[in-house]
Order: structure tokens, then C-alpha cells, then sequence
């Protein structure tokens, strides 16, 4: 007899269709005239909003991710990047997305859609580099890209802030010259409007796994965060995230778990090895779930402190009652909404993810953590070492495992597995 | 250690029907490998003599034992050899030898003469390394390739797995071909990690001819990727001593779609047999100058 | 075992059929021990091949059997080093045995005992006499352990170097103990350290192990015995 | 004549213990190039440049996971775990790779010191905003060293650092230039050395012995043949036994494109009416490191114009393991000076390299640079 009611999600299905759609809009964007633009899943998706409604994207890791998750096609890409003379140990994302350009083929079905320029904002050592290759790749795209790398946010000042919004100016400025397109500023209003809307109503379902037993389980989350990372500034988006809210709230007020039998709260950090999700369901043998990560959290979420000092979602500026009247404030707005993002932190210290992390692990009461040190990326997985230390110091048990979300090569499945096993059974639980 | 089935058998060879006393040149070149080692005497730039021997701790010693067993019953010795040649790891510590050059430029020299100066792409799998040398019609390297520091695919690994089995090295090949169908290849080429993935598939089950076929095929794509790096012009000829693994060799093939050529020598003297002409030149060069 | 004595112990070269190994392990202990399998009030099964064992068990990890077999042998014991032919462990446990933290070396063998096996045999030296040789040694070399393979090779190259063979062997095992004690290092080293599984036996790799740690490190009489020792134990606990 | 830079080079550590001592004054470490080390030397501070020691090292793997980060920015951080740093005043970073960054993080948490600075240099240089920024962030910047060191650098105090900075800058590229020379008076292994300890020296005393050197230099003959000209490019490199062995075998490194070598002091601070603003413009527009080169790509045309000018025959593509953003640069590299008749080699470098692997790649790639027509 399973201790708690399980109910599969109601927006499952829609989830499944927004990503779908997605893939075929950009893939047909041309037929109606449209178009295409690529660029990373952080880039600042609202901008290009601007040029009109038949403008699609098509974000690079989620679209690597989706490469990963066919294990056949994937290898075929790798190899192909290599082949080309680049190395295995390059993140594994970039490498899968190379490879579809090389093979010229889409993972969804027919050649790989040339976009029309290449939209990015750069963080990490790969970002602006990625769709430098891939420009060159595609035989010369034109690419504007944005550097963000300008510190934390607890240090965040104007002459950082203008550095960013002054790109982002000439960026538009850009994108008008090379799609010889009108900007359109009240477009780029609602994109940022809907942007601060979706990303904090992701917050506000992650908030709710606080529940115990938890509602969601980080596997399921995969899949509906990734809309985030497609197209966070759409209304599609922002109007989904508020209907899932809703259904999570009422799984919470009736008691609806994730996992039947839910004893041992996980939390995991970085992207999972997308070949190998099941490695998340073999935790459910044991009764245990793992209620999210920084990761899934902080990746689209927008948090911030509560008045009562836990940690929630960013209040929208439209919630703060802020007007967004022109094109500077709009891009000032943007601009500092996401450079507050928690997945950005740690990139100038791992403290700053340490205190996130801990702060998790505490208000969602988790019991243990498991660490993927992620060969496939090096941003995320950067400072993971002391991060480990840091959570061990604050008294959670840690277990960590070496993999790759996007080259199953680097990872072994029953290395793992035998590893789990000697931690759960470290934590008193044994398979049901 | 009792028996060692990952070690080549030792040999030599001795052509039947030339006088070295009525050569005006004779040269001789040195492979001093990292697990063998071999020695090939030309006699007027025609193969005269070779021998192969593994390799001990001590490579002056090794190079002398493989010279000794190339002269033996042939009434030449040392003193006849006009010019030598040194390459391979220990290409240095030949002590009779007047020059050393690289495995590199001797193994593309050597295919030139094993296989004629068609061969362009050239595939050597050494003890411990991988190369895929690229060269002229004169057997002069025009680029090469090695594995980077990752050992996986070389003959070393081949021969820890022989061990492992205990199948001896000569018949791992055969041995691939007894299954009914072609297993997946197994994910993990590390030599020392090949083992625990060996006794992994042992315990599903798999019989040992399916494990030695599906060790063949990784060792085989790894391979394949290296070579596709450089790219594959024919002709295309694989020296070394897993050219005579018809399990490796006959599915890079398959993955390449390029046939090898057929080897007119022993694969494992190429390096050695490389040298020899080196030495070859060398003489007449100073010859012509003095 | 019974009531925390020890009737009986073998080993068995596990070869590559697993089973057979552990039937065979299993009817020699119960021979020597002169008692019958049904005699055996239960049985824990630990190690690579556990789930080979034919009657009815319990499975438990390397990791928790080695902790509660040092513990037994050596109270004093806070952090186990278990080095096996492929696997590399490193285990923080708490007075009463328990596992505090844990980790195990990655996919590379330069960490594990076939790394010695592969330097052994470039060198032309016996695996087992391996550890006296480097203790010949008169100076330090210092080696990146890479790949297994990659580090033969800079050996062959050393020998071709005329360098002296205990010198290379000091270094193959400081080698080695890097390796380790950079892995046991992440759960950090508390004292006593307990060194135990096949390559506790090689004294050239004790010594490099200690001096790289800075510890005194302690071996027990029959370093590979204490997994299944562990196992006993729980057995006995549990039942 | 280069005893002094490999002394100082060689005792890098009692070389900052005793500038402390003879002159009181604060030393700072900093890691990668970008770090403006005119401001720092305008307070009277040292700044040396952290560097690996080349030994293998089992401390760092708590802090930096090495299955996927490079060993050098490993390699420094053991420096730090063990205590060889302790004089240390200050720690400071520029941005550039994340791998560095780590080092930074593990130091400043490890072995904390008292000014510990991270400079937030824009990634984005080609951006007409970054001369800007970089110059906001600098007189911030300037501020910290002033709160930190209690001395106000006037505009007087930076123009003399400037010009010290300058100088050192005008003397290297002098003696790099003796280089182009059919027989090059010094030997790469010899340049190596004298630029790495540019690094770790107070730069005036290290101009005079720049200047001592450059009199002799013309009149310097190396009793050895020059052989194959080579050029050795990517990230940072100051592996002494690794060039000593590579010039053993009848080639000479005329020339490199490391922030141990030319990326370091390149171009100068031009002269301007704002001296932050000069040095930040310095900065923003010195050889890229692959971290900032974006669209253009700007470090392989600077990287074919010294292959010209030093009439390279043959250039050594280095690698640290892991480097990404070299990794994602080679390729296009490698093309171009394929495509400029330029044969590469690439090597990927670990804390230390295997020499005997190694050897045989090189001899090797200079066998087929030098083939004699007449052995075929």
C-alpha cells in the first residue's frame, strides 16, 4: 500500500505540444516569410521580439539536449565535430549542435534550418565561441553577442549596467541593419514583461515542491522547465507557467506525490545525463526522489528574499506597479532582471552557489545531494568541488558522480548505479 | 607469470637465393619497439634478412639480440653491415647504428617498398602508440597523426586483453569472426577498464568469442576516428604488428569502406625495413661524396 | 564466522567465471570452517560479483563491509584506503563502523593495482617484487601518472634512458599514491588511516602512500580479506 | 648574458621576499595578463604573475575537479595549498577563462590574504562599449589599491608606471626583433626564460638588465645551428625542459603567441590626456587571448603577421588539457597557417609532459620539414 496518491500532470500534454511546436515553427519559419535566429538558451530572447511576431528561435542547449537524448544520432554528430578536429572534451552541447550542422540534419526531421543570424549573450569560456564556429560552420552568419559577465549581482552598479544595456542598444541597432526590419518598442515591452512573467512563475511552481510529500519530481521537471529555455519572453510561455502553478498548487492542497512511496528528499546539481534519465526513476526503487536543483530552479527561475526571509519568486516590475514606457527602460529592465539570475553567480566565486544550494537543501528539507561533475559542461560544473565542501561542511551527506549530459561515452550507467546503491544505503534505505 | 598470451612469437627470416657476398651495399635497420623489436638487412636495396624479437628492459641488449637472430645462419655479421639505421623508442640506444630516424618517416619509407608507391594513407599500430601518416609517392611523410594521451586502440591494449582471455594474440582475430552476428562495441577501449568491461559481459553471459568481437570493433572505430581526422587517401596500407589481427583490420575496412592493401611482407618489419633504406641512401650519399 | 570469531576465511582467484569462483570460495570456507551451508544462519555478499552468488543472500556494498571489517580489526580507524586490482576506494567511518562519507576512484586506472601490473611488466620485474625494488631506489622522478598505458610508455622511455630500474619503480608507485591520496583528499584524511585490499601487500606503495599523506598508514595481516570479514560481521549483526 | 632571468625565474620566491625587504612594499600575485598591473606598480606594489611549478601535485583535486579542468590552473593552486605564496600581500584575478577563475575562488577561500581583488575585464572587446567599462571598473579598481595600500596614486605616480610598464614593453620587443635575424643570437628556450621572469621582477630592475642585454646581443653568436624556425602558439607555456628538448633537435623557436610571451607585452599604453582610459584601451586592444576573440577573429591575423616576420617554418600548436577556449580556436588556427604554407604540430600539455612520447612527435614533424630530397 503506497504511502501517498500519485496523478499524472494535466499540462503534460500541452507541454509536450508548446515544444513541439516550437521545433516546427522554426523549422517552417521561412515558408511564411518568417525568421530564424539561434542563439543560446540565456540569450536575451525579448529583443529580437521586437522585429515582429514571425521572428523563431532556436536555443542551442535544449536543442543539443534533445540531440543527447537520441544516443544513435548523437554519437553520429560527436564524432562527426571530431572528425572536423575539434576536442572530445569541449562542452558537450556545443558539440552535439556542430554535429547537425556538419550532417546537415535536424534532429526533428529533415536538413538542419540555416538560421539568418545568430542572437547570444556570453558568460561562459563557450558561449560567444559556440556560434562563432557555428557561424563559420554555416559558411558565415552574421552574430551579435552580448557579454554579461560583469560580476555578481550584490555588486551590480551603472557602469556595469551600461555596459550591458549599451550592447543591447547596438544590438537592435544591428538587427535592424541586417533583417533591414522596422524595431518595433512596444513589441519589445510585452517580450520583457512576459520574460519577468514566465521566469518567476517558474520559481513559484518550483516553491511549491517545499511540499512534502513533494508534488513534482526533478525528472518531470526537465521537461517542463525546458520551455523556459526555449522562449521564456513569450506569452505562450508566461500563460503555461501560470496554469501549471495552478495545477501544482491544487496537487499540494490534495496531497497528490510525485512518488508514491516518497522517504528520502534528493536534491541534484548541474544538468542530468540526458541519455540516462532513468537513473533518476532507479532512485524511486528506494522510495527517494530528488525535488529539484539549483539547476532546475535558478536556470529560468528568478528568486529572491521573502519578507520572512525564505527564499521565493522575483517580484515582476509590472507586480512592483514599475511602468515600462520606452525602449532604454525596457532594456535596463532586462538587463538587470537577468543578470540578478542565481545560475549566473557562481561564476565569479563558488560561494555564491554554495549559499543558494544550502539554502535549498534547507528549505526544501533534503536529506542527501548528489553531484554530477558534468564533463559535458564546464560553466556549471565550474566550482563544483568547493561547492561539495561547502554542503559537507553544513552537514548534508554528498555523493558525486562523474558523467556527461550530452556524450553518453562519459558516462557508465552501472558505475553510477553501484554509487547510488552504497549512498542510499548510507542513508538507511534499501530498494522496496 | 606463467604463460604470456599477449606476447608475439619470435622469429626470423632469411631469403633463399641471395649471396650478400657479392652485394656492393649492404644495409641494415633497427625497430627497437616498446614490446618488439626488429631487424631488416637489405642487401642492394632487396630484403635480405629480417628477424623479430620482443623487446627487454635493456634496448642496446635488444637491439643487438635482434640483429644477431637477423644474421644467424647467414654467415654475414655486423662488420658486413656498411651502414645502419636506429628507430622505433629505442632508436637511440642502437649501438652500432650510424643514424636514428623516427618510426614515423621509417614506417611510411617502408610501406613504400612493402606496397609500392601507390600506398598514401598508412595506419600503424604500435605497442603504445597510433599513427596515421600520410605521405608521397616516394614514401616521404607529408602529415601524420598520433593518438593523444589516451592509449586506448593501440596494440597494447590488444595484447592486455589477450592476456586477460588467455587467447593467445594470434588467434584473437579468428576467434572475432566465430560469432553469428556483430555485437555492439564494447563503450570502453581504456586498456586497464577494457578488463572490468570484459568480465561485465562475461557475467551477462556473453561467450568469449562475442566479447573478443565486440573488443575488436571498439578498438577498430577508435581507431577509424583517428584516421578519419587526417583523412583516407588510398591506397590505404596498415604496418605494425595488428595489421596481422584480421579482427582490427577487417573492420576498419568495413568502417572505412576501403579495402587495405594486401601486405607483400610481414607488416611488423615496416619500421625496421624503413630504416634499412634509409640506410641504403645514406650509404650511397656518402659514397657520392666521397 | 561465529559469535565474532572467525572460523574460516579462503580466496579464490576470481578469474573470469565469476560463479564458479565464489561457489568455490564459499565450499572451501565451509569445509576448512567443517560446518554445512545449512548450518549457515545467513550469508552477506559483498564485492564486484555479488549478485553471482548462487543461495539465498543479502547484498551489501564494498563500501559498507569494508568500514565495519576495519572497524572490528582496528577501532581506532577513521579513514579506510582500499586499493584492488581496478577499483580504488576511500572510506571515512565512524567509531561504531558506519560510513561517514565516501568516494571511488573514476573511470582511469592509473589509480589501481593493474597499474602496477602494467609498469611490472614493462620493467621485467614480478608484480610481487615490485614494492622491494623501489625501495632500492636512491632518487626521486617525478611521473604524471596518465593513462596506464601513456605511463608505460614514459617508462619504457625512462629504461631507454638508462634509468635505474628502482628509481622507475619509486616513481611508478609515488604515482600511484598520488593518485590515491589525491582521491581520498576530497573526503578528507582523519586519522588512523587503514590501508587494506591487494596493493596493501606492495611495501613500495605503502611507503609513498605514507609519505605522501604525511601519515603513519597501517596495513592488517590479510589486507584483501577484510571486505568479506565486513560482510560476516553485518551478517552476524543482522541476523 | 640570461643567468640573471633564469636566477630570477629559477628563485622567484626569494626574489619577492627580498623586494619586500629592501624596499618594504606590498607584493601581489595575480593571475592571467589581463590584470593592469600599471595601477598596482603606481602604488609601490609588486605584482608577480602565478605560475605551476611543473610537479605533479594530489592537493588540488578537493578543490578543482581535474577529470575536466586545466592542469596549469591546477598546477598554481598547489603552489598556494602549499604554502610557497605565504609572503603574498594580495591576490588579484582579471576575467578571462573560467578554469583560472577557479584557482582564484580556492585561493582566496584557502589561503585568504588581505587584499584579494577580482576585476570584472569585459569579455566583449570588440565592443565599442569596452574601453569604456574596462575604464569604469579600472578606477574602481584604483580605489581598492588606494583604501588598501593607504597612498593616493596621483596622476604622476601612474604616468611613471605607465612609462616603466612601456619601456619593459619597447626593450622585450627589441630583443624578440634580434629574432628575425637569419641566426638569431638567443635561443627560444633563453626567451622563454627572460619573459617569465619579466613577469615575476620589479620591471625597472628588469629594464636594466634588459638594456644590459640588448648591448651585448648583436655581438652574440650561439655555437649551434639554427636549423628549423619555429613558432610556438597557444595557451600558457613556460614548460623549460619541454623547449630545452625540442631545441636538441636541430630547431630554434624564433618566435610565440603565449600570454607567457608576445600576448603579455605587445602593444603599449599610448599616451593619453586620461591615463585610466589609456590603460584600459591598452588592454582592450592587445592580442586577444581566444577567450575575447570574437567575430572578427583577431589573434590569427596577428598570430600570421609574426609567422611572417620571423620567416617561421613550422609552428607548435600547445594546449593545456581542457583548455576550452584554445579548444575552440585551434582548428581556425591550424587552417590558417596550413593555408599561409605554414606545417603545424599539436601538442596537448599536461602539468608535466611525457618528454620520450613527446620527442618522437617532434622529431618526427621536423623530419618532414627538413626530408632530403636525395634519401628518396
Amino acid at each position: 500500500m503506497p504511502k501517498y496518491k500519485t496523478e499524472p500532470l494535466k499540462c503534460w500534454q500541452k507541454a509536450k505540444e508548446i515544444r513541439a511546436n516550437y521545433y516546427r515553427d522554426y523549422a517552417q519559419a521561412k515558408e511564411k516569410g518568417g525568421l530564424r535566429w539561434c542563439g543560446g538558451a540565456w540569450s536575451f530572447g525579448a529583443i529580437p521580439a521586437g522585429l515582429g511576431d514571425d521572428v523563431y528561435p532556436l536555443t542551442g542547449e535544449p536543442y543539443a539536449a534533445s540531440i543527447a537524448w537520441d544516443k544513435e544520432f548523437s554519437t553520429q554528430c560527436l564524432e562527426a565535430v571530431e572528425r572536423k578536429g575539434f576536442a572530445r572534451d569541449l562542452c558537450s552541447y556545443m558539440r552535439n549542435y556542430w554535429g547537425s550542422i556538419l550532417l546537415n540534419r535536424y534532429v526533428f526531421g529533415g536538413p538542419f534550418p540555416k538560421p539568418d543570424f545568430v542572437w547570444q549573450d556570453h558568460i561562459c569560456c563557450s558561449h560567444a565561441k559556440w556560434y562563432q564556429v557555428a557561424s563559420e560552420l554555416e559558411g558565415g552568419i552574421p552574430m551579435f553577442c552580448i557579454d554579461v559577465a560583469c560580476g555578481p549581482y550584490s555588486e551590480i552598479n551603472q557602469n556595469k549596467l551600461d555596459y550591458v544595456v549599451g550592447q543591447m542598444h547596438d544590438g537592435i541597432e544591428w538587427l535592424e541593419k541586417i533583417t533591414q526590419r522596422k524595431y518595433d518598442d512596444e513589441k519589445l515591452i510585452a517580450a520583457v514583461k512576459d520574460e519577468c512573467r514566465s521566469t518567476s512563475l517558474w520559481a513559484e511552481v518550483c516553491l511549491l515542491n517545499k511540499a512534502i510529500p513533494a508534488p513534482l519530481d526533478e525528472k518531470s521537471m526537465f521537461s517542463l522547465y525546458v520551455l523556459g529555455t526555449l522562449m521564456k519572453h513569450s506569452p505562450v510561455v508566461a500563460d503555461f507557467y501560470a496554469e501549471m502553478r495552478d495545477e501544482v498548487k491544487d496537487r499540494v492542497a490534495r496531497g497528490i506525490a510525485a512518488v508514491p512511496d516518497e522517504r528520502c528528499r534528493l536534491m541534484s546539481d548541474t544538468q542530468p545525463p540526458w541519455g540516462f534519465l532513468k537513473v533518476f526513476r532507479y532512485l524511486e526503487e528506494f522510495g527517494a526522489l530528488s525535488i529539484g536543483s539549483l539547476y532546475t530552479f535558478g536556470l529560468i527561475g528568478m528568486w529572491e528574499d521573502q519578507p520572512d526571509g525564505s527564499w521565493g519568486p522575483k517580484k515582476t516590475p509590472q507586480e512592483k506597479g514599475m511602468e515600462i514606457k520606452d525602449r532604454d527602460t525596457a532594456l535596463r529592465v532586462l538587463a538587470e532582471w537577468n543578470l540578478a539570475k542565481p545560475e549566473w553567480q557562481h561564476f565569479y566565486s563558488p560561494r555564491h552557489k554554495s549559499e543558494m544550494m544550502i539554502r535549498i537543501a534547507k528549505e526544501w528539507k533534503v536529506n542527501g545531494i548528489m553531484l554530477h561533475y558534468n564533463r559535458g559542461c564546464e560553466g556549471l560544473t565550474l566550482g563544483i568541488a568547493e561547492n561539495r565542501l561547502d554542503l559537507v561542511k553544513a552537514g548534508f551527506p554528498v555523493m558525486t558522480f562523474e558523467g556527461n549530459m550530452g556524450d553518453e561515452r562519459e558516462f557508465d550507467v552501472e558505475m553510477v548505479s553501484s554509487r547510488i546503491d552504497a549512498f542510499l544505503e548510507n542513508l538507511n534505505l534499501k530498494k522496496l | 607469470m606463467s604463460r604470456e598470451f599477449w606476447r608475439w612469437k619470435e622469429y626470423n627470416w632469411k631469403a633463399p637465393d641471395l649471396d650478400w657476398r657479392s652485394a656492393a651495399g649492404i644495409t641494415a635497420g633497427i625497430d627497437v619497439g616498446s614490446v618488439s623489436s626488429q631487424a631488416v638487412i637489405l642487401t642492394d636495396g632487396k630484403i635480405f634478412a629480417y628477424s623479430s624479437q620482443r623487446t627487454g628492459s635493456d634496448s642496446p641488449e635488444s637491439a643487438q639480440r635482434a640483429m644477431n637472430r637477423a644474421l644467424d645462419g647467414t654467415g654475414m655479421s655486423l662488420e658486413n653491415i656498411q651502414f645502419v639505421v636506429g628507430t622505433g623508442y629505442g632508436r637511440v640506444n642502437v649501438p652500432f647504428a650510424q643514424k636514428a630516424i623516427t618510426e614515423i618517416a621509417c614506417h611510411a619509407r617502408g610501406a613504400n617498398f612493402m606496397y609500392g608507391p601507390t600506398v598514401r594513407t598508412i595506419l600503424d599500430m604500435g605497442g603504445q602508440d597510433c599513427k596515421a601518416i600520410r605521405c608521397d609517392e616516394k614514401g616521404k611523410v607529408t602529415s601524420f597523426l598520433m593518438n593523444d594521451k589516451c592509449a586506448a586502440g593501440t596494440g597494447r591494449g590488444m595484447e592486455v586483453f589477450a592476456d586477460l582471455l588467455s587467447i593467445p594474440i594470434e588467434e584473437i582475430g579468428d576467434l572475432s569472426f566465430t560469432v553469428e552476428e556483430e555485437p555492439p562495441p564494447v563503450s570502453c577501449t581504456c586498456v586497464v577498464f577494457a578488463k572490468s568491461e570484459a568480465l561485465r559481459l562475461l557475467r551477462r553471459g556473453w561467450a568469449k568469442n562475442k566479447v573478443v568481437a565486440a573488443y575488436c570493433a571498439a578498438m577498430a572505430h577508435r581507431v577509424v576516428t583517428l584516421l578519419e581526422r587526417t583523412g583516407v587517401e588510398k591506397e590505404f596500407a596498415i604496418t605494425g604488428g595488428i595489421g596481422k589481427n584480421r579482427g582490427v583490420v577487417e573492420r576498419i575496412e568495413k568502417e572505412l569502406k576501403v579495402k587495405a592493401m594486401a601486405p607483400s611482407w610481414d607488416t611488423q618489419i615496416a619500421g625496421a625495413l624503413g630504416a634499412a633504406l634509409f640506410a641504403r641512401a645514406l650509404l650511397e650519399k656518402s659514397r657520392s661524396v666521397n | 564466522m561465529e559469535g565474532g570469531k572467525i572460523l574460516s576465511q579462503t580466496k579464490v582467484l576470481t578469474g573470469l567465471e565469476t560463479r564458479q569462483a565464489v561457489e568455490a570460495a564459499f565450499e572451501e570456507a565451509l569445509r576448512t570452517a567443517g560446518v554445512s551451508k545449512n548450518n549457515v544462519g545467513r550469508i552477506v555478499v559483498t564485492g564486484v560479483g555479488k549478485q553471482e552468488f548462487p543461495f539465498e543472500h543479502v547484498e551489501v556494498s564494498e563500501v559498507k563491509a569494508d568500514a565495519r571489517g576495519v572497524i572490528f580489526l582496528f577501532p581506532a580507524a577513521r579513514t579506510v584506503i582500499d586499493v584492488g586490482a581496478e577499483e580504488g576506494r576511500g572510506i571515512k567511518c565512524s567509531a561504531e563502523g558506519k560510513v561517514v562519507d565516501f568516494t571511488l576512484n573514476e573511470k582511469c586506472a592509473a589509480g589501481t593495482g593493474s597499474f602496477t601490473e602494467a609498469m611490472a611488466r614493462a620493467l621485467e620485474v614480478p608484480v610481487e617484487k615490485l614494492g622491494g625494488l623501489s625501495r632500492q631506489s636512491t632518487q626521486a622522478i617525478p611521473m604524471n601518472a596518465q593513462c596506464a598505458v601513456f605511463a608505460e610508455s614514459e617508462v619504457v622511455s625512462l629504461l631507454h634512458a638508462k634509468t635505474a630500474k628502482p628509481d622507475i619503480a619509486r616513481a611508478v608507485h609515488e604515482a600511484i599514491a598520488s593518485r590515491i591520496s589525491s582521491m581520498v583528499r576530497k573526503i578528507g584524511v582523519e586519522k588512523e588511516v587503514l590501508l587494506i585490499g591487494g596493493l596493501a601487500k606492495n611495501a613500495g606503495f605503502v611507503d609513498a602512500l605514507k609519505t605522501d599523506l604525511g601519515l603513519e598508514v597501517f596495513v592488517p595481516q590479510e589486507p584483501e580479506f577484510v571486505g568479506a570479514l565486513g560482510a560476516a560481521l553485518i551478517a552476524e549483526g543482522e541476523s | 648574458m640570461f643567468d640573471t632571468f633564469r636566477r630570477w625565474s629559477k628563485e622567484r620566491h626569494s626574489y619577492a621576499k627580498e623586494w619586500k625587504q629592501r624596499t618594504g612594499g606590498k607584493v601581489l600575485g595575480y593571475f592571467c595578463t589581463y590584470v593592469p598591473e600599471e595601477i598596482l606598480y603606481a602604488a609601490e606594489v609588486l605584482p608577480v604573475r602565478i605560475l605551476g611549478s611543473h610537479e605533479p601535485s594530489d592537493l588540488t583535486e578537493p578543490h578543482i575537479f581535474g577529470g575536466m579542468f586545466c592542469p596549469f590552473s591546477r598546477d598554481c593552486l598547489a603552489q598556494g595549498l602549499k604554502g610557497r605564496y605565504d609572503y603574498l600581500d594580495g591576490l588579484m584575478i582579471a576575467q578571462s577563462c573560467l578554469h583560472i577563475r577557479q584557482t582564484f575562488a580556492s585561493w582566496q577561500k584557502h589561503r585568504p590574504v588581505d587584499f584579494s581583488y577580482y576585476l570584472c575585464m569585459p569579455h566583449n572587446v570588440q565592443s565599442p562599449h569596452a574601453e569604456g567599462y574596462l575604464a569604469g571598473e579600472l578606477s574602481q579598481f584604483k580605489e581598492a589599491v588606494e583604501e588598501w595600500t593607504g597612498r593616493k596614486i596621483g596622476t604622476n605616480e601612474l604616468n611613471s608606471s605607465i612609462e616603466t610598464y612601456n619601456k619593459s614593453r619597447r626593450l622585450l620587443n627589441a630583443v624578440y626583433a634580434t629574432r628575425k635575424q637569419e641566426n638569431p643570437p638567443l635561443t627560444g628556450e633563453e626567451a622563454m626564460e627572460m619573459v617569465v621572469s619579466n613577469q615575476l621582477t620589479d620591471k625597472s630592475e628588469h629594464n636594466r638588465a634588459l638594456e644590459e642585454l640588448l648591448k651585448g646581443l648583436p655581438e652574440r653568436k650561439l655555437n649551434r645551428p639554427t636549423g628549423t624556425r619555429l613558432m610556438l602558439i597557444g595557451s600558457e607555456n613556460d614548460d623549460i625542459p619541454f623547449i630545452r628538448m625540442l631545441e636538441s633537435l636541430n630547431a630554434t623557436v624564433v618566435v610565440d603567441e603565449h600570454c607567457t610571451g608576445t600576448r603579455y607585452f605587445w602593444n603599449e599604453v599610448d599616451s593619453g590626456e586620461d591615463a585610466l582610459r589609456a590603460v584600459a584601451r591598452r588592454y582592450v586592444q592587445r592580442p586577444p587571448c581566444p577567450t575575447k576573440d570574437w567575430m572578427p577573429r583577431r589573434r590569427i591575423e596577428h598570430t600570421l603577421q609574426l609567422a611572417k616576420n620571423y620567416q617561421v617554418q613550422g609552428a607548435l600548436l600547445i594546449q593545456q588539457k581542457f583548455c576550452d577556449p584554445h579548444e575552440l580556436d585551434i582548428p581556425a588556427v591550424r587552417s590558417a597557417l596550413e593555408g599561409a604554407g605554414i606545417p603545424t604540430l599539436f601538442l596537448e600539455f599536461d602539468v608535466t609532459v611525457p618528454i620520450g612520447p613527446f620527442k618522437t612527435r617532434c622529431e618526427a614533424f621536423l623530419e618532414m620539414l627538413q626530408q632530403e630530397e636525395d634519401l628518396f
